[in-house]
């Protein structure tokens, strides 16, 4: 015995057991199962045992040879409806499933190299086409919004102001309290949104590097996670935050800030 | 090679290139001298513009370049524009309450109301249309007015702006009147309502 | 709309997108409905096959695209270069032919027909798009299904995955064969051969 496997590279056991058969040019259908696990062993033995996970699937596949090896010595089995099992049939499917697929990916690579042979060619919109824009539908832009509506925002507008004027303090001149408020952290950022796709958190800082404003620039930030509108990434701790816009900045809603 | 196999091959070059190709690449794909090519190219301009074709070819400069017709657009726009979402948001309401009532003004001072820029506000109501700019203001740097267009009015069912619902005097005196009660009795508080003058003002400015 | 102008109008637009269209797509720019749309352009197709054209139409699973004959790639190469992405080894080839034929499919089932880890395999398809998840299998671990992408189809020169070359039942029968000449007296190569009845199914399922 002995017929010497040369140390190549099998995709895997089926792979191995294929060339086998094909060597030893025995039948697919009536494996001479002693001798093909005999060879089959001789290749594993032979193997680069580094790679543990390799070898594993080799050692599972020379476990169900030798099972078979073995049933093959025993009395043959009967099935329910009294046939004899033969031990290899399971393994003869495999095996010809497998080879299938493999001349199936032979034919596949003949397509792929005549299919390689057909050139296409770049997108190229006019820029005319590409800035085109649909005309605003004002009657369905402006919706139910009244003037009467427009009016009471206005108005709130007005009052925002008012209170953000603290008649005593402002007289200083100086002394500045700090408001940063949800909300207009949130249209900075809204705005920043609607004209960068992908930017860093610093990036979103460069208008107001204050202690509060960052904090609530962060706090806006895990808000619109939340919301799904940005993903963020951060490659290590303390590295800059790559934040990613994921839905239409428009959409965004005033955050309620209690 | 005969003549239908080199436009042939040809039209495949300056399809797959998409950019403009210079006639001396055009000569080598089709083996032949710049002149011949020349010729044929011009040939096969001619018969893209007369027969009912999509594409045409263009000379730029010694190069030729495939493109689209621009008789297609319109219906290229179909397939390839992008459909856009138009909202009023919060923030664009916002901005256009303001300059619905204190027009003309400029973006200054309606960021001086919001308290936050509001350039991109501003920008994206005269995209809508809802806001135009009416003149310059006669200042330093000449900042734009901005104020409501026809569509606005129409839109909000406004006749004209005098019709916009008035703040009323009320509220402006409702204001006043509770900084006035907070200060009441101090002499600051005094000056600071002088002072303060200005603001009211604006606000009266209605 | 004359049917020269709708033509144009389809020709026009494969060539702008350069990429593929849907028929839907197609069906909008030229105001028709997605069945005329398809009878058009499937005529179309077969003008450019037969005519003395560089270029043609092909169809991807209901989208169609615009890309040169390949008659004249050896006149091409001379001036326009083909980006090769990626080279397909055999592991490779053998993950993708499974996947074609079997999807959707999970890791696993491709593992059992290999016979090994295929991991590596799929996870660099899905690198070159040739391969997608497509979702999830309803069992434990609601493991991820995959199948082939529209890449693929591009790639592999195949109109649908319908169109992918059989599996065909001589080759199973070729198999056979030649079992049976070669054992033609054994008793038991006859059983076999009847026991192997379901396997056949299994692979002329696919």
């Amino acid at each position: 015995m002995g017929i010497n496997v040369k140390l190549q590279a099998f995709e895997g056991p089926l792979d191995l057991l294929l060339h086998l058969i094909d060597k030893n040019k025995v039948n697919i259908y009536d494996i001479p199962i002693v001798v093909i696990t005999e060879q089959y062993m001789e290749y594993v033995n032979q193997m680069d045992k580094t790679d543990l996970n390799v070898v594993s699937e080799f050692l599972v596949m020379a476990a169900t040879l030798l099972d078979i090896k073995s049933r093959m010595l025993l009395p043959k089995e009967v099935n329910e409806d009294g046939e004899e099992e033969d031990p290899r049939a399971e393994l003869v499917q495999k095996l010809i499933e497998y080879k299938l697929f493999k001349h199936m990916s032979l034919e596949l690579k003949d397509r792929q190299l005549d299919a390689e042979r057909a050139l296409y060619k770049p997108s190229t919109v006019p820029p005319e086409v590409e800035a085109y824009k649909p005309p605003v539908n004002l009657e369905e832009l402006v919706g139910d919004m009244t003037l009467s509506k427009l009016n009471s925002i206005f108005q709130d507008v007005l009052k925002r102001k008012e209170e953000k004027i603290d008649p005593v303090r402002s007289k200083f001149g100086k002394i500045e309290k700090e408001e940063v408020s949800m909300s207009d952290r949130l249209v900075h950022v809204k705005s920043f949104l609607m004209e960068h796709r992908s930017f860093s958190f610093t990036q979103l800082l460069m208008d107001n590097h204050s202690k509060v404003a960052t904090i609530v620039t962060f706090l806006v930030v895990l808000e619109l996670i939340k919301t799904g509108f940005v993903t963020v990434e951060q490659e290590k701790t303390f590295s800059d935050i790559m934040i990613t816009v994921q839905k239409n900045p428009e959409l965004i809603e005033d955050i309620d800030e209690e | 090679m005969d003549i239908e196999r080199i436009e042939a091959i040809i039209e495949a070059v300056l399809f797959t290139m998409g950019e403009s190709v210079e006639a001396d690449k055009l000569a080598a794909a089709i083996d032949h001298d710049v002149d011949t090519t020349l010729k044929i190219v011009h040939n096969m301009m001619d018969k893209y513009e007369s027969e009912d074709r999509g594409i045409k070819i263009i000379e730029l400069e010694n190069a030729f370049q495939m493109c689209t017709k621009p008789e297609f657009y319109d219906n290229l726009i179909k397939v390839a524009s992008q459909p856009r979402k138009y909202v009023l948001t919060d923030v664009l309401l916002e901005a256009l309450s303001i300059i619905a009532y204190k027009q003309p003004i400029t973006k200054m001072e309606i960021e001086k109301i919001r308290g936050v820029s509001s350039d991109f506000a501003v920008n994206k109501l005269v995209e809508y249309g809802l806001v135009k700019e009416v003149g310059r203001l006669d200042a330093p740097g000449r900042p734009m007015l901005f104020g409501t267009t026809e569509n606005f009015l129409r839109s909000f069912g406004v006749q004209s702006i005098d019709d916009l619902p008035v703040i009323s005097e009320d509220m402006v005196e409702q204001y006043k009147e509770e900084a006035e009660y907070e200060l009441a009795a101090d002499s600051v508080a005094a000056k600071l309502d002088e002072s303060d003058e200005d603001d009211n003002q604006l606000t009266l400015n209605i």
